[in-house]
């Protein structure tokens, strides 16, 4: 028993894996019986994810080496430089885990009931492991090349999710075919940026590479293709074009994953600027470059979700937004990175509020395209002109939408509020304008989310929809788990700041703490 | 420590309290309704709307569609939104020509600097 | 500068393959855009690990006492092509459908979703 | 593409068919001593797959060369893989458990510059083949399903 | 409209793709090279394989080969579900 | 490295670009698709230069047979 939680890590990646390649094979067999099989096997990842988070949030970081003789044997007898692949999990890196394994369950449990009349369901779940395997494989990985690879995996099986529903109509392939491309140049550039690296340090391992790192020419060219596209693929502006076209074409649960993949390469652009770079690089500039992306994301995302029609776009241009909030969060964080009193007095705490910022929105948003999903599974249509009334035959609906867009909006006491007020408090020592901004765009939130309730909820009982019913029972049982998820974390939000947040900030910003994990000594 | 309460760095803000306070401006808020007129029934001439002489108009054309709400805001800010609409192309060598824009101007920023 | 001419040539091609995607109008184009990056950042990666004077890594055929090339460049290019391989193949499949419903592989048609 | 091709061109592939099939296993088999592997062996053998496909047309290759037999044969590889890669979990996940342990592909090689023995290689070799036969039947469906939509696809324009 | 601004960022970015290519160290003199060393020297002892880049891309680093892999398999369940058969 | 290989190597490289910009700028797509197979096979051959045969087979197997059916099959089905 202790030998197989010696390797979680590995079995974190192996387990999904394993379940995707039988897939095909049983799916020829019974039907049936994938569904239970994907969730079940994502309810385990969740359970591993779960122990190793206790285990690197209590005994510090986790290195696996892939092949070797024993699993933290990270260089080779004798030598002063990792060779193999390893897995290098710390509190920063589990935090993301944590959020991905979640959401990927309950987009499985969503999906039992959501997916039930489409064909095709096997090759549906096998790419949804896939995409939960290749979200982890990037949040765990301490190797830039499998980081690439992993990174791939992400976008291709995004891609074929996206466009899944394209035998119907048209849509759902071009958004696809949108979304391809540009992860394409991204994955080609970040493949670009790593040869940069290597050419270089001679190294694969990020906290090899971030131990020699002297930010010479080749290195800020990789630093603009890496921050560049990583930004992108997080959906910040101007490069967020795919995002509304992705998250309104894809299936319900499908965008809630996608949401928290767009984090996963948020998360990356962090771990890229604050372990590979840190100090080395020129923190102000770099932090304003953050700060103005941030800021532009928040400000156009939220304008342009204000005239959107259609309600999963609506929410897509939400999400563009509050991407924003954490870039600020961060951003400020980097910018004051080389200056160690402000960074104590409020650079940490504004990268907590950022921070915290994407597990919250992991949640809100997750529940709210859930909630677009269930008004799409009964009334089909997507349209918020053609929508009214709902409210008086989707009780359940209603309320978790009411939840979500109260806690997107920032009203106490839900989890939207504790997040932002950290942001505006810090990011107002640093630059009062931000803040207001900031603020502004908080109001302009509440202002659509109440649009979509008047349209979608409010009005009288219209003729189309009279029999329309709730939705199923898998369908509730998930929007309920992130519904009391977040209230939760509104009431205590304390409790997640001090144990989860604030130990993946500091894992973050100690660059020297990452390279001695796998280098060894300080 | 209490878990209850959020450090902001500034500050702190307290959820129970805030919870607490809501429950007793809603409680007050249920009492002052109660004691409003009791006699107000439903679906007599009490609530009919009089609209000048005027037929009501039924309650299915009266909700407002998504596209009316927040017409005024549109249309007050129509300057900063006909550019910003036009920008969506939704052409995906737009799409890859701002990637290429955007690495340009991170180019010259962290080249100059 | 002449020394360095691998480097200059996977400049061209990832220039080539970006003009492409950037002012192409036609999907195909697109996908060939796209591979050409990729056969771009292959070529910088193999020419990456090459060392003057050396041979293969593979100790069957190998000369005694001579240098070999790098192996790393070479195993990172052979994942790179597969993964290049299929991400062509999927995006040329998306082509296809999206001739199927829309009649049409001009990037100027193929903007229902937009705004 | 709908027809096929001419009598002498079908009698030349069904010729190279088969030494390029022979080839791509050599290719595979010897990947740890030789230039090659898994994935260049299955990309040389899918290609003789593409060959058959351009000339005798879909139709044709269809009845001998089912999809769902490829994908089943490509979800085995896959599996097989990753159960070489679990087998080492005494150590490590991806252990190579088999090298200079003995027993097939298990015998150690010498030192610097030699010939080569086919039974080395531990689980480089085993995992040679399991990638082998996953790369042929994935880029044999591939190639396979894009015929076909290819020829549905025209067969809608004509109507 | 935006063409020439397209055209004046790609030409800005052919400019500093130029920088990379000409800061790069001399083509065929590797100035650091401790892994693939390593990996040259030991491949034969630890693994008992001659073709070094084969033991890289199956034993060092056999997990980006299962992740590759990975990518083919997950193209080929995203074609095959492209043009899937819709009943009814 | 002798001068004799320096000008393998660039005219090998030259040829290729020339083909990949025709793969860009010609009309006929099929035409540009051969350009960009036979940049393919000059690619492969110009790792084989550079002694990494693993990778030359690779590219010649999947770059220039393989790629090059899977663009003939989607020309073939978008065209006009």
């Amino acid at each position: 028993m202790n030998s197989i939680l010696l390797h979680a890590p590995a079995l974190i990646i192996a387990l999904p894996l394993l379940a995707a390649f039988i897939t095909p094979i049983l799916g020829r067999f019974n039907r049936k019986t994938i569904s239970w099989l994907a969730t079940c096997v994502l309810g385990l990842t969740l359970l591993l994810t779960i122990f190793v988070a206790r285990q690197v949030l209590t005994h510090g970081p986790i290195v696996y080496v892939f092949g070797a003789t024993e699993t933290g044997l990270t260089l080779p007898f004798g030598y002063t430089m990792p060779i193999r692949i390893i897995f290098q999990i710390d509190a920063m890196g589990i935090f993301m885990g944590l959020i991905t394994s979640l959401v990927a369950f309950l987009a499985a449990i969503y999906s039992i009931s959501y997916m039930e009349q489409h064909t095709g369901l096997d090759k549906y779940y096998t790419l949804l492991l896939l995409l939960a395997t290749s979200m982890f494989g990037m949040e765990l990985t301490g190797d830039i090349f499998n980081f690439f690879v992993f990174f791939e995996i992400a976008s291709i099986s995004s891609v074929a999710l996206i466009a899944f529903r394209s035998t119907i109509s048209g849509e759902p392939a071009e958004a696809g075919l949108k979304y391809m491309v540009v992860s394409s140049i991204s994955a080609l550039m970040v493949l670009f940026a790593i040869g940069l690296f290597y050419g270089q340090y001679d190294a694969l391992n990020m906290a090899t590479i971030a131990s020699v790192m002297q930010f010479t020419q080749l290195d800020k060219i990789a630093l603009i293709l890496l921050v560049t596209v990583l930004a992108m693929k997080a959906g910040s502006v101007p490069m967020h074009m795919w995002t509304p076209d992705a998250y309104s074409e894809a299936p319900a649960a499908i965008t809630m994953i996608l949401v928290a993949a767009s984090q996963a390469s948020l998360y990356a652009l962090f771990r890229i600027v604050f372990s590979i770079y840190n100090v080395t690089l020129n923190t102000v500039t770099v932090g304003w470059i953050l700060i103005i992306l941030g800021v532009l994301s928040m400000f156009i995302g939220v304008t342009m979700a204000i005239i959107q029609k259609d309600i999963k776009r609506l929410m897509a241009y939400h999400s563009i937004s509050q991407t924003g909030y954490m870039l600020l969060g961060v951003g400020v964080g980097l910018a004051v990175l080389t200056n160690p009193v402000a960074l104590e007095s409020f650079g940490i705490k504004a990268m907590e509020g950022g921070i915290f910022h994407i597990i919250n929105n992991a949640l809100y948003k997750g529940l709210l395209f859930l909630t677009a999903g269930a008004i799409f599974l009964r009334t089909d249509t997507r349209d918020l002109n053609k929508m009214g009334g709902l409210a008086h035959n989707m009780t359940y609906t209603t309320i978790f939408y009411i939840i979500g867009a109260a806690a997107i909006a920032g009203i106490p006491p839900f989890n939207g509020f504790a997040s932002k007020l950290i942001i505006y408090e810090s990011v107002y020592r640093f630059n009062p304008l931000l803040a207001i901004i900031a603020m502004l765009v908080s109001v302009l939130t509440l202002a659509s989310f109440v649009k979509v309730f008047h349209s979608a909820f409010l009005g009288p009982r219209l003729e189309q929809y009279k029999s329309v019913q709730e939705v199923p029972k898998s369908m509730i049982i998930a929007m309920a788990v992130l519904s009391c998820l977040i209230v939760f974390f509104g009431l205590f939000p304390n409790l997640i700041v001090k144990y989860i947040v604030h130990p993946a900030v500091m894992a973050l910003i100690n660059q020297a703490h990452y390279t001695a994990t796998i280098l060894g000594g300080i | 420590m209490n878990i209850a309460l959020l450090e902001t760095g500034s500050g702190y803000w307290n959820t129970l309290i805030w919870v607490v306070t809501a429950l007793i401006i809603g409680v007050c808020v249920l009492w002052l309704r109660n004691r409003g007129e009791s006699r107000y029934k439903k679906d007599t001439d009490q609530t009919k709307p009089f609209l000048s002489g005027n037929p009501e108009v039924s309650k299915e054309d009266s909700h407002v569609g998504a596209s009316h709400l927040y017409w005024g805001f549109t249309e007050a800010l129509k300057n900063y939104y006909e550019p910003l609409v036009k920008m969506h192309t939704g052409n995906i060598n737009d799409y890859s020509g701002w990637i290429v824009l955007v690495m340009a101007i991170i180019f010259i920023i962290i080249g100059v600097s | 500068m002449i020394g360095n001419f691998p480097f200059i040539a996977v400049i061209i091609l990832i220039g080539l393959g970006v003009y492409s995607l950037l002012f192409k109008k036609n999907l195909i184009k697109i996908a060939i855009g796209l591979t050409l990056i990729e056969s771009g950042v292959n070529l910088f990666l193999i020419a990456l690990g090459f060392r003057k004077g050396a041979v293969a890594p593979i100790y069957t055929q190998a000369p005694e006492g001579v240098k070999m090339v790098l192996p790393t460049p070479q195993a990172l290019c052979l994942t790179s092509i597969v993964i290049g391989v299929a991400t062509t193949a999927l995006i040329l499949s998306i082509v296809m459908v999206i001739y199927q419903k829309y009649g049409t592989i001009n990037t100027d048609e193929i903007r229902r979703l937009r705004g | 593409m709908i027809g096929g091709m001419s009598r002498i061109v079908r009698t030349m592939t069904t010729l190279i068919f088969g030494f390029i099939l022979v080839y791509g296993f050599y290719v595979i088999a010897h990947g740890h001593i030789s230039p090659g592997g898994g994935f260049q062996g299955g990309a040389i053998v899918a290609s003789a797959f593409a060959l058959l496909l351009v000339t005798y047309g879909t139709d044709q290759i269809q009845s001998y060369l089912s999809k769902d037999l490829l994908s089943i044969l490509e979800s085995t590889g896959l599996v097989l893989f990753i159960t070489f890669a679990f087998l080492g979990l005494g150590a490590t996940f991806f252990y190579n458990f088999v090298s200079n342990s003995g027993g097939l592909f298990g015998s150690p090689t010498t030192i610097g510059v030699n010939p080569g023995d086919l039974n080395t290689g531990g689980t480089i070799a085993l995992m040679n083949m399991a990638v082998g036969l996953e790369v042929l039947a994935a880029l044999g469906v591939i190639v396979l399903t894009m015929s076909v939509a290819a020829e549905t696809i025209q067969k809608k324009e004509k109507q | 409209m935006k063409k020439p601004v397209f055209f004046i960022a790609f030409i800005f970015f052919l400019a500093f793709m130029v920088l990379a290519a000409i800061g790069m160290r001399p083509f065929g003199e590797p100035s650091i090279s401790n892994m693939d060393d390593y990996f040259i020297e030991n491949a034969q002892a630890e693994t008992a394989a001659n073709n070094v880049v084969t033991t890289i891309v199956f034993d060092y680093r056999g997990f980006d080969t299962l992740g590759e892999g990975t990518v083919l398999f997950t193209a080929v369940v995203g074609i095959v579900a492209l043009f899937r058969e819709v009943a009814k | 490295m002798s001068p004799l290989i320096s000008i393998t190597h660039i005219v090998i490289l030259v040829i290729m670009i020339t083909a990949a910009f025709l793969a860009v700028v010609l009309r006929d797509l099929l035409s540009s698709v051969i350009a960009l197979a036979a940049a393919s096979l000059l690619l492969a051959l110009e790792y084989y230069l550079l002694h990494a045969p693993d990778v030359a087979i690779a590219e010649a197997g999947i770059g220039a047979a393989l790629t090059m059916a899977i663009y003939i099959f989607a020309i073939r089905a978008t065209k006009k």
